[in-house]
């Protein structure tokens, strides 16, 4: 019972958070296909979605903290859309998404 | 009903580690589905009801097909090309990731004692209460400029990855 | 939640499997994979964009009515207003440059080296 | 509405005080009435739905049909099951085994889960969620993405193109979809289907809102095809097309995995035209008749089941419309697909919703009913 009373608070939404928080940071910085990194990144904006509803609920009882992760949400989709469309023309270019490659302005 | 919330929360951090620690790209993306499942009950737990709703219609049914799709069209057919894990910042990856536990359990701990609880009868007045009509509220008056420059910035972003996708002519 | 229960049961009974594998007689598959047309891409990102605008007016809509009776569909009304026009827009763009022709496309990276 | 159904749970808590049903935790109890829900209805809907579009087509063709299991071979469909069930169960051996198991699952939950928030009858819903429609179109976003993986899992070039076909039709059409649901929030303004349907009684004087502007009267069509489109069903179903895919994205599927990818699309059409019918046809409602009047002299469990049979005939209405068009209309080509829906649906659909907006400023949200009414009665004295 302990640990639902502690799945429930705000401590174990923050938990959540900060290990979604880690495993994206871990998947963007060990991915080498660029997608993946995308996935990370994801990972990231749900950890901050979580920690503004959780303060919503827990902090303030009021609506701003869902305000934020509702815009959140929808620039996360925004973000993605054009990240991949990216993604496909570097492809098209050098036939690979391996992110190591995407070194043209290095030169 | 807490067991729900504990089986999501399970489920979107168990989900979260096969999406970054699984080398096969594609069960990455399936797995990043279940943990925007969990995350979509998560919210529903804290009282968004209407986030839970958005959760899953723009993740699952948007960013995970978009993704999906992007997969398919980048590997070859049943051979996933890139064996995933293992690019330049492999170590650094790893150390930065165990060095940010410390710090997060730090951050965890302080932050539980200074988040000022609402009132138990507050909060639960809150988390019970239908939020969209609160949320249409509020693009309404408080938070309308934002909401026009995002709907504004989603036109950018499909004109912009429309002409990044396009086939040449 | 639902589904999986309900699924535990069909699947349980038929784990009855063949004793060898099925041949897979007819449809060999080659190493030929198959690039595809990359405009299912485009659909897709035309689709995001409008379910992304959809998902946020759903709020806005749902106090039209409100403001209708009460006073105030000023407001919402321009607010629906700008979401159609600005969806509108999109949809002319990708009119006009030919993103919604299916035809003509054209395949993603037909390996030239 | 919420009040009544707090009371009916507070006396259903009563009721079971002191028996051993109030030592069962309540997880328990919601887990067994989703099994309930998925066993009584979903699955025999699908198993019957196959026995009745075999019939309809049979009739259409001038054939007779299944014949043999059975009274006019009406148990067909437990034969199909039994026989599906006991069905070598077949991976391609090149093929993904996890993605293979997990992508007819997805297509099962999106379809089932949607069967939660219907209201059958007035005070008969699984869950009167208060963002019910919004929770019917995120659920059954969930078919797409278990169609794509199956295709891709199964190895086979002509499910795969299946699949993806099939996946960018789907999600095509989620967009007028959901772009004539927006009117009928615009009028109700709510997302709460209970609420929805109650408003389309005809004691408020608003009838169905199919008929409360003319846009809606466009919307609705528009709602129909769309949702025969992404339920795949004929003009639209091209990922299965014979002629050209062998059998689209389930080609490599055989028995039970195959029966729940049939049951998914069974299902989904019922929970489309169910979700048609709550929208735009007034749901449980009667035309005409004020049920609240006789509340007090019916019983009350007789007016849910007037309500339950007007709320299922009206979406077998529909469903039989689906069955009927599969033997009616040609197979669309794909570029044709994509042209009508972004096209021709979507700025129609979009204008819907600047008519209804507008109607519904003009004439303070009134149906066409009320105000042809009030004109009737002499110079708007009432409003």
């Amino acid at each position: 019972m302990n640990l639902l009373d502690f799945s429930n608070s705000i401590e174990g939404y923050l938990l959540v958070s900060s290990i979604l928080l880690t495993l994206g940071i871990f998947s963007v910085l060990t991915r080498k296909n660029a997608i993946g990194i995308l996935l990370g990144v994801e990972l990231i904006l749900n950890a901050a979605g979580i920690n503004f509803v959780a303060f919503s609920k827990f902090h303030l009882a009021a609506l701003d903290g869902q305000m934020v992760t509702l815009f959140i949400i929808l620039i996360a989709a925004a973000e993605a859309a054009v990240a991949l469309a990216i993604i496909l023309r570097f492809y098209r270019l050098k036939q690979t998404i391996d992110a190591d490659e995407a070194s043209l302005l290095r030169n | 009903m807490k067991w729900i919330l504990l089986v999501a929360e399970l489920l979107t951090v168990g989900s979260a580690l096969i999406v970054a620690i699984n080398p096969n790209i594609l069960y990455s993306a399936v797995f990043l589905l279940f943990s925007f499942l969990g995350v979509a009950v998560m919210y529903l737990f804290a009282g968004a009801d209407f986030l839970a709703g958005v959760q899953v219609v723009v993740y699952v049914g948007g960013v995970t097909i978009l993704i999906l799709f992007a997969i398919m069209l980048t590997q070859w057919l049943y051979r996933l090309k890139l064996k995933d894990i293992g690019s330049k910042f492999v170590v650094p990856g790893v150390v930065l990731a165990l060095g940010l536990v410390p710090f997060l359990h730090r951050g965890l701990t302080e932050l539980g004692k200074m988040v000022q609880a609402a009132p138990p009868e507050k909060m639960a007045e809150f988390a019970g209460s239908p939020k969209t009509a609160l949320i249409g509220k509020a693009l309404l008056t408080n938070y309308l400029l934002p909401f026009e420059a995002i709907t504004i910035l989603l036109l950018g972003a499909l004109v912009g990855a429309v002409w990044l996708a396009r086939p040449k002519a | 939640m639902l589904g999986v229960g309900a699924l535990l049961r069909p699947k349980s009974i038929p784990t009855r499997r063949g004793t060898q594998a099925y041949e897979c007689g007819e449809d060999p598959i080659g190493s030929a994979w198959v690039k595809f047309n990359i405009r299912f891409y485009v659909v897709a990102i035309i689709f995001i964009i409008f379910d992304v605008e959809v998902a946020a007016v759903l709020p806005v809509a749902t106090q039209f009515k409100e403001a209708v009776l009460n006073g105030g569909a000023g407001l919402v009304f321009a607010e629906l207003f700008l979401f159609i026009a600005l969806l509108i827009l999109g949809l002319i763009y990708c009119w006009v440059r030919g993103d919604l022709e299916w035809v003509k496309g054209v395949t993603l990276n037909a390996p030239k080296k | 509405m919420p009040a009544n159904s707090a009371l009916f749970a507070q006396s259903l808590t009563q009721w079971t005080q002191g028996t051993w049903f109030a030592s069962v935790p309540i997880w328990v109890w919601a887990l067994v009435s989703a099994l309930l829900v998925i066993y009584m209805l979903a699955l025999p809907f699908g198993g019957i739905a196959t026995y009745v579009e075999r019939k309809i087509a049979a009739d259409i063709q001038d054939r007779i049909g299944p014949n043999r299991v059975g009274p006019l071979g009406i148990f067909q469909f437990a034969a199909d099951a039994i026989k599906m069930i006991s069905k070598e169960d077949y991976v391609p051996p090149g093929g993904d085994r996890f993605l293979f198991n997990i992508a007819p699952v997805l297509v099962v939950v999106g379809s089932c889960a949607g069967f939660v928030a219907l209201p059958l009858a007035q005070y008969l819903v699984a869950g009167d969620i208060n963002i019910g429609v919004f929770y019917i179109m995120a659920i059954t976003t969930i078919i797409a993405p278990g169609i794509l993986l199956g295709s891709w899992a199964s190895e086979n070039k002509w499910s795969l193109l299946g699949g993806l076909r099939s996946a960018a039709q789907i999600v095509s059409y989620e967009i007028p979809v959901a772009l004539s649901i927006l009117p009928v929030i615009l009028i109700s303004g709510s997302l709460q289907m209970g609420e929805i349907v109650k408003q389309q009684g005809w004691q408020s004087g608003h009838f169905w809102n199919v008929f409360h502007n003319p846009f809606t009267l466009i919307a609705f069509f528009i709602l129909f095809v769309g949702g025969l489109a992404e339920t795949n069903r004929i003009p639209f179903d091209l990922p299965e097309a014979e002629s050209e895919l062998v059998s689209g994205f389930n080609t490599e599927f055989s028995g039970m995995r195959f029966g729940l990818y049939a049951l998914g699309e069974f299902v989904d059409v019922f929970v489309m035209c169910a979700l048609v019918t709550t929208l735009f046809l007034g749901g449980w409602q009667l035309p005409f008749v004020e049920l609240d009047k006789f509340m007090i002299t019916l019983p009350s469990g007789l007016i849910a089941l007037i309500q339950v049979g007007f709320f299922l005939g009206k979406t077998f209405v529909m469903v039989f419309v689906v069955m009927w068009l599969r033997w009616t209309l040609p197979r669309l080509r794909v570029d044709q697909l994509m042209g009508l829906c972004w096209k021709g649906m979507v700025p129609i659909a979009l204008f819907n919703i600047l008519g209804t907006a507008i109607w519904m400023w003009a004439f303070k949200g009134q149906s066409m009913l009320q105000v042809a009414l009030g004109l009737f009665s002499g110079g708007g004295s009432s409003h």
